[in-house]
């Protein structure tokens, strides 16, 4: 039953989220989705994925999100979509519609029993490729930040020519 | 907490959320709003791995999987924010509309 | 003489674990003022030429033993297509940075360039090794995250910024529906494992289907399937040379190469993407040409050429994977590894251009193919190989994309399909197409009259006529005796079809 | 010795191209002397292995799995065309140093030529059908990079691009029969099929045959590809005579008798043969009747010529159409050669600015007249004997499959070809001079070159029964050739329907002479000459095509909108289609 609220108030965050105009709300519903989806998570049986989510996913991004709004600045921007609302919701629909048409048969049929389980165990010792890889992941993305934002101390002006 | 009727709502969530986070993609004419989808579209699929580990019988499996992506993702939030800054900076807006200089 | 297994773990991890060193040390060098250029890039150079060496160590032992390494419950596997991926990328990374250390010269930061470069093709070595679901995931995210700065790299460049945001934001998308397909998997079989996990899926059902589905757009977005395809000019045009020629070269194929690993699991399941693949090689050929034909900037041109030519790979494999020969893959692999070289030398090419043309006098103008006009004779080393590479891409023999374009049809011919036939001949017709652009271009530079960027052109670095030669030369060479890699393909094409049991 | 002999005579001329490459420009002396040395020794080795001429395999290099073996066979089909290949092809050179002097990147202009020469022996000689492909496409890269060598000209371009695309889509049809061999045997051996066409199904032949019409049609400009080859005039015109003349095109009649013993039974197949030759004959006849730049006449003449060829092979002339070829290689390299001085001294194509060239250059005007009765049919030079020898194929295949109205036709054919000779030869050299201008004979290269040819023209139907044994003895042995004395094939040309031609085409030339009193006929004849210099109406289709691609491109590009909403529709879109199509194949 909770369960349930759980979900139906992180989908509606998501709504929200996307769906107003000022982005520094849209940031913080973005928190709050992030908030109730771990909670599902924590629902779910998995306690530890949903703490970090919870500071990484609610925290830490929001951070950045506002972080980045602040530097950005506000922006009205014209409301009227690219893509045709109806043609958006219509291929989303089908999209959505087939992947459960062809997933939910399966997956209904129940849920085993928690076995015992060791995060830590899982998570270092059989996927520690996979956290070693984070560690090219974080490298690059630093890279990417410092290289995108840096000030150039001897600043070149490029001039671009027939675009 | 019964297990047997938490999996078809986390299902729903599942492509409640990948589904609101594809249709904005397809809308929102906001960068940074594109970002905020991508990361709603990455929340759904966080949820579909730890539920995979929990039906296969291993969730920590699917927590460890979980724990990587929202690592990944992150970053990849990092890099679009920063490009979208440096975005703004250069073209003055964040409007997709006008940054669609490359075309044909 | 090391072990099999650490030269094989440092394989993995030597282009990884330099990244982070190229850069320290070329940033503090550079800032102390010691060095007149930044070492950035020659220290790239000498780890990339490590890890060649590397590599032709494994090959050797290979004859004799297996390549595992296991760490904890993810499995790489030094396979056939492990070996053909990573030299590809090795070499295409070795004549980037030596194509570079000149043309990125001038540019600011040009230690997060090797650096990133260098982490890139690690990841694209990890990539064609591991045989885990996820960690495919984790490597094919790192071998994007590694290239977004490298796409954007022009950071005040209003063009180079909007391309970075497009590939990026595509990627995403397409990676999150890898999850998505990831997590529908893990829910039906529990394991990660693709070797296991073929083993169990016999049966089929509606769920690996849409996993399936999911794996093919999700992946197909970064192989540049039509209509997954759009970031793929912007992001190839905008680019700094280099960066178009991995692009182009490897990290497509890579894209690729990682759908088809996964897909090859499915092959129990059902027969469809086979077909499936076959439609995307006619809509991408179809695309490619028809796109390429009205550009008028040389990058963007190359770049939809790169959208046709995914079309002739995905023919080979799709062939493969309708009817489990595995003839079609390996003339599909003989044509990748053709592309990463002629593709590398057209965009190597016009980066010379590009460089002796506008760069040297501090302008980022694209290179229009007006301003080919002429090049031939104040260029003729560049001119010709600008030549030899499209007209390879076009499929005009002597030149080794004749003999790739041709294993490829006929190998798809061989099935007597009509369907098949249908699309060989769809494929012929498409190939002359590709002559009504590539040709205009051999042309213009061989004209007399020369372009006005072309007469106000610097002399070309020394440094870049190397690798110009060299890819020219291999290209001409296995035009002549195609079988001349042929190791290294044959092998291949037989391994990403390990599942098929028709 | 033969693979020795093989080897050199595609190795010589290759080598000679690279080593020109290397040599670079600005040292012509050196460039000419190279190109002349290579292209003799090439000329050498492929006149040496006449003798040796042998159908067993003389060659193997064995290559690996999908490519097969690459195997040669030096039969006598096959040393012939390398014969003519390699001489004529040395001859241009040599025409080439005085034609070609003082022009800028000779470099790339010899080593086209050479690679051109190495590729065209390469084509006759392989008996492995990829190869034959390989080298096939070789020979259309050459032509293409030398119709477009001044390519400061846009017209020049424009023609080399028409023929480049156009060859490559009939070479589609080759390169679908090989892969069908291969789909079917395993191998692309050529011998295999000739001995045996049974181990292809029928349906399968029957796409092969047409797929090789399709593709020696496109190669040898016969209908519906014939536009490519006017426009290909642009080219120096060394290079019209050896590859749009004498060599190149004659692939297509090549391939087509090559393969006459597989396809001969194939439904349909000659009549279709030999209609496309009717056709193609015919039509270029006409359009040579009203062009007026002398190398486009030259040009349709050569269409048509090979139409003759055509019609021959489909009649089951294999000898009539080889030996027609023989005779039109020199007569028509003579032709391109002389029409090259005359250009090279006038400065213009445009036979309307010349007249009355024959007093400032005799020697050219001897020979250019001995190549032009040669084409025009008139008895003792080379050009009639082997016409009448395909006419009287014409002849026998009408009485046996009721084709009379194609024999007719060809027949009528010959006197439009006097005509049109004629009226050449009194517009280029005889009438008043219409531009003042002092003109200068051809130079001694050129005369070299030029005098040979003239010679061959005169005397080469004597050889007709070395000619007859050599085919019918050293080549393949699935064509059933007859061997025969030169007298008796003489004899036997010198029958009753020979008396008909030779009427209709001394009234070709009294049509000439008689053209005013013509008037009505030319009256006639003027809309017909519009619809000839439209092509036919090819020409609009050709644009058509490339319009409607054009169209296409430029309507796709809207698809690539730029905007990234747009894009991630893109993706949306294909991640529906391909969950349906899965869905429903399930």
């Amino acid at each position: 039953m909770w369960a349930i609220l759980v979900a139906a108030g992180a989908v509606g965050c998501a709504v929200i989220a996307v769906s107003v105009r000022r982005l520094l709300v849209s940031a913080l519903w973005l928190a709050g989705a992030s908030a109730l989806t771990a909670l599902l998570l924590y629902l779910l049986g998995a306690p530890e994925i949903a703490a970090i989510e919870l500071s990484v996913g609610a925290g830490l991004v929001t951070v950045l999100f506002v972080f980045a709004i602040n530097i950005a600045g506000e922006e009205p921007i014209e409301k009227k979509s690219v893509v045709p609302r109806w043609l958006a919701g219509g291929i989303i629909l089908a999209a959505v519609g087939l992947l459960a048409f062809m997933d939910l048969p399966r997956l209904t049929m129940g849920l085993p029993e928690m076995a015992g389980n060791d995060f830590m165990l899982n998570f270092w010792t059989n996927r520690r490729l996979d956290m070693l890889l984070q560690l090219i992941l974080i490298f690059a993305g630093v890279m990417a930040v410092v290289g995108l934002l840096s000030e150039d101390p001897a600043k070149r002006e490029h001039k671009e020519e027939g675009k | 907490m019964n297990s047997i009727e938490i999996l078809p709502v986390v299902i729903a969530a599942v492509f409640c959320l990948l589904g609101i986070g594809i249709y904005a993609l397809l809308v929102t004419r906001n960068l940074i709003k594109v970002v905020v989808a991508l990361q709603i579209m990455v929340k759904g699929a966080l949820l579909a791995l730890v539920a995979a580990g929990r039906l296969a019988g291993n969730v920590d499996l699917g927590q460890s999987m979980a724990l990587t992506v929202i690592v990944a993702d992150t970053i990849v939030a990092v890099v679009g924010l920063a490009l979208a800054v440096q975005i703004r900076r250069h073209f003055g807006t964040l409007d997709l509309k006008s940054i669609a200089t490359l075309r044909k | 003489m090391i072990a099999t297994k650490t030269a094989f773990t440092l394989l993995i991890a030597l282009p990884l674990v330099a990244a982070p060193l190229i850069y320290l040390i070329g940033r503090l060098v550079y800032r102390s003022g010691k060095a007149k250029n930044n070492p950035a890039g020659w220290l790239a150079l000498i780890v990339l030429l490590l890890t060649a060496g590397l590599w032709v160590l494994l090959y050797l032992r290979k004859k004799t033993e297996t390549l595992v390494l296991i760490t904890g419950q993810v499995t790489m596997a030094g396979d056939a297509v492990f070996l053909l991926m990573s030299i590809t990328a090795i070499a295409l990374g070795l004549m980037v940075v030596m194509f570079s250390i000149f043309y990125m010269r001038a540019e600011p930061g040009e230690e997060k360039f090797y650096a990133l470069l260098s982490a890139n093709i690690g990841s694209i070595i990890g990539l064609s090794a591991t045989t885990d679901l996820f960690n495919l995931w984790v490597w094919f995210e790192a071998m994007a995250v590694t290239t977004y700065l490298l796409v954007a790299f022009y950071k005040d460049l209003p063009g180079s910024l909007e391309s970075g945001i497009k590939y990026l934001v595509q990627s995403a998308a397409g990676s999150a529906l890898i999850l998505i397909g990831i997590a529908l998997v893990v829910a039906e079989t529990g394991t990660l494992e693709l070797n296991l996990m073929a083993e169990m899926l016999r049966e089929p059902n509606a769920l690996l289907l849409a996993a399936g589905g999911l794996f093919l757009v999700g992946f197909g977005v970064k192989a540049a399937l039509v209509p997954m395809h759009t970031w793929l000019p912007d992001a190839h045009s905008q680019a700094p040379s280099g960066i178009s020629m991995m692009l182009s070269g490897i990290v497509i194929e890579a894209g690729l190469i990682a759908m088809l690993r996964v897909l090859g699991v499915f092959l129990q399941v059902t027969n469809l993407f086979g077909p499936l693949l076959l439609g995307f090689a006619a809509l991408n050929m179809l695309v490619g040409n028809l796109m390429a034909l009205r550009q008028t900037e040389v990058k963007r041109m190359l770049a939809y050429s790169s959208v046709a030519q995914v079309g002739y790979i995905l023919l080979g494999f799709g062939t493969a994977f309708t009817l489990g020969v595995s003839d079609g893959s390996i003339s599909a692999f003989f044509h990748l590894m053709n592309h990463a070289l002629m593709k590398g030398l057209a965009f190597m090419a016009a980066g010379v251009l590009i460089y002796t043309l506008f760069l040297r006098n501090g302008s980022h103008a694209t290179l229009k193919v007006t301003d080919l006009n002429g090049a031939a004779r104040k260029y003729p080393l560049a001119a010709l190989a600008f030549s030899i590479a499209v007209l390879a891409l076009g499929g005009l023999p002597p030149l080794s994309g004749f003999m790739s374009k041709t294993a490829v049809f006929l190998t798809t011919f061989y099935t007597l399909n009509p369907w098949m036939i249908a699309l060989v001949i769809f494929a012929a017709l498409n190939a002359v197409l590709s002559l009504g652009y590539y040709a205009p271009l051999v042309n213009r530079m061989y004209r007399l009259e020369a372009s006005e960027a072309v007469k106000n052109g610097a002399p070309m670095p020394w440094l870049m006529a190397l690798p110009l030669i060299l890819m020219a030369l291999l290209i001409v060479v296995m035009g002549f005796y195609p079988m001349l890699l042929s190791d290294l393909f044959i092998p291949a094409g037989v391994n990403i079809l390990p599942y098929a049991g028709f | 010795m033969l693979s020795t002999l093989i080897l050199l005579s595609i190795g010589i001329p290759w080598f000679g191209a690279f080593l020109l490459w290397l040599a670079g420009d600005g040292k012509p002396r050196l460039q000419h002397s190279l190109a002349v040395m290579f292209a003799l020794g090439g000329g050498a080795a492929a006149l040496a292995m006449i003798p040796l001429a042998s159908s067993e395999v003389a060659l193997v290099i064995p290559v690996g799995a999908v490519f097969g073996d690459f195997t040669f066979i030096a039969d006598g089909l096959g040393v012939f065309l390398a014969a003519v290949a390699a001489v004529i092809g040395s001859l241009a050179v040599i025409f080439s140093v005085d034609y070609m002097h003082g022009e800028h990147q000779l470099s790339r202009y010899y080593a086209f030529v050479l690679f051109f020469i190495g590729g065209m022996v390469g084509l006759v000689l392989t008996s492995n059908l990829l190869l034959m492909f390989f080298f096939w496409e070789i020979t259309a890269l050459c032509s293409y990079a030398l119709i477009s060598f001044h390519n400061d000209d846009p017209k020049a371009v424009a023609g080399g691009m028409k023929a480049l695309v156009i060859t490559q889509l009939g070479g589609i049809g080759l390169l679908l029969g090989a892969l069908l061999l291969f789909a079917h045997t395993g191998n692309y051996d050529i011998t295999a099929l000739l001995a045996n066409p049974g181990i292809l199904p029928a349906g399968m032949l029957a796409f092969m045959a047409f797929g090789a019409l399709a593709a020696a049609a496109a190669k040898s400009a016969q209908f519906p590809f014939q536009t490519w080859l006017p426009d290909a005039m642009e080219a120096p015109t060394p290079i019209s005579a050896l590859i749009h003349a004498a060599t190149m095109v004659n692939a297509g009649v090549y391939l087509l008798a090559r393969f006459y013993p597989a396809f001969k039974d194939v439904p349909y197949w000659p009549l279709a043969v030999m209609l496309v030759g009717v056709i193609t004959a015919l039509m270029a006849a006409l359009m040579a009747l009203s062009a007026n730049d002398l190398k486009r006449v030259l040009a349709y003449s050569t269409v048509s010529q090979l139409g003759y060829m055509v019609y021959a092979v489909g009649a089951g002339g294999i000898f009539a159409a080889q030996f027609h070829l023989f005779s039109h290689a020199i007569f028509k390299a003579l032709l391109f050669l002389s029409a090259g001085a005359v250009i090279h001294a006038v400065g213009t194509r445009d036979m309307r600015e010349m007249g009355g060239l024959g007093r400032q250059m005799p020697l050219t005007r001897a020979v250019f007249v001995t190549g032009a009765l040669a084409l025009a049919g008139l008895p003792i030079f080379n050009g009639s004997w082997s016409k009448e020898l395909v006419l009287e194929a014409g002849l026998k295949a009408a009485e046996a499959g009721g084709t009379l109205w194609m024999y007719i036709l060809m027949v009528i054919t010959a006197g439009l070809t006097a005509l049109y000779t004629f009226r050449m030869v009194a517009m280029v050299f005889y009438g008043q001079p219409r531009t003042e201008r002092h003109v200068h004979d051809a130079g001694a290269a050129m005369k070299v070159a030029l005098v040979p040819l003239a010679l061959a023209t005169l005397v080469s139907w004597l050889a007709v029964g070395p000619f007859s044994r050599l085919l019918d003895e050293h080549t393949l042995p699935y064509h059933h050739l007859e061997a025969e004395p030169t007298l008796v094939w003489l004899k036997e040309v010198l029958a009753w329907p020979t008396l008909i031609v030779l009427a209709v085409v001394a009234a070709g030339i009294l049509a000439w002479f008689g053209r005013e009193k013509l008037a009505g006929i030319t009256q006639f004849l003027r809309g017909l000459n519009w619809a000839a210099s439209n092509s036919f109406g090819f020409e609009a289709v050709n644009r058509a095509v490339v319009a409607a691609v054009g169209w296409l491109a430029e309507k796709l590009r809207a698809f690539q909108t730029g905007q990234l909403n747009w894009n991630i529709f893109g993706l949306a879109a294909a991640l529906v289609v391909v969950l349906a199509i899965l869905l429903a194949g399930a």
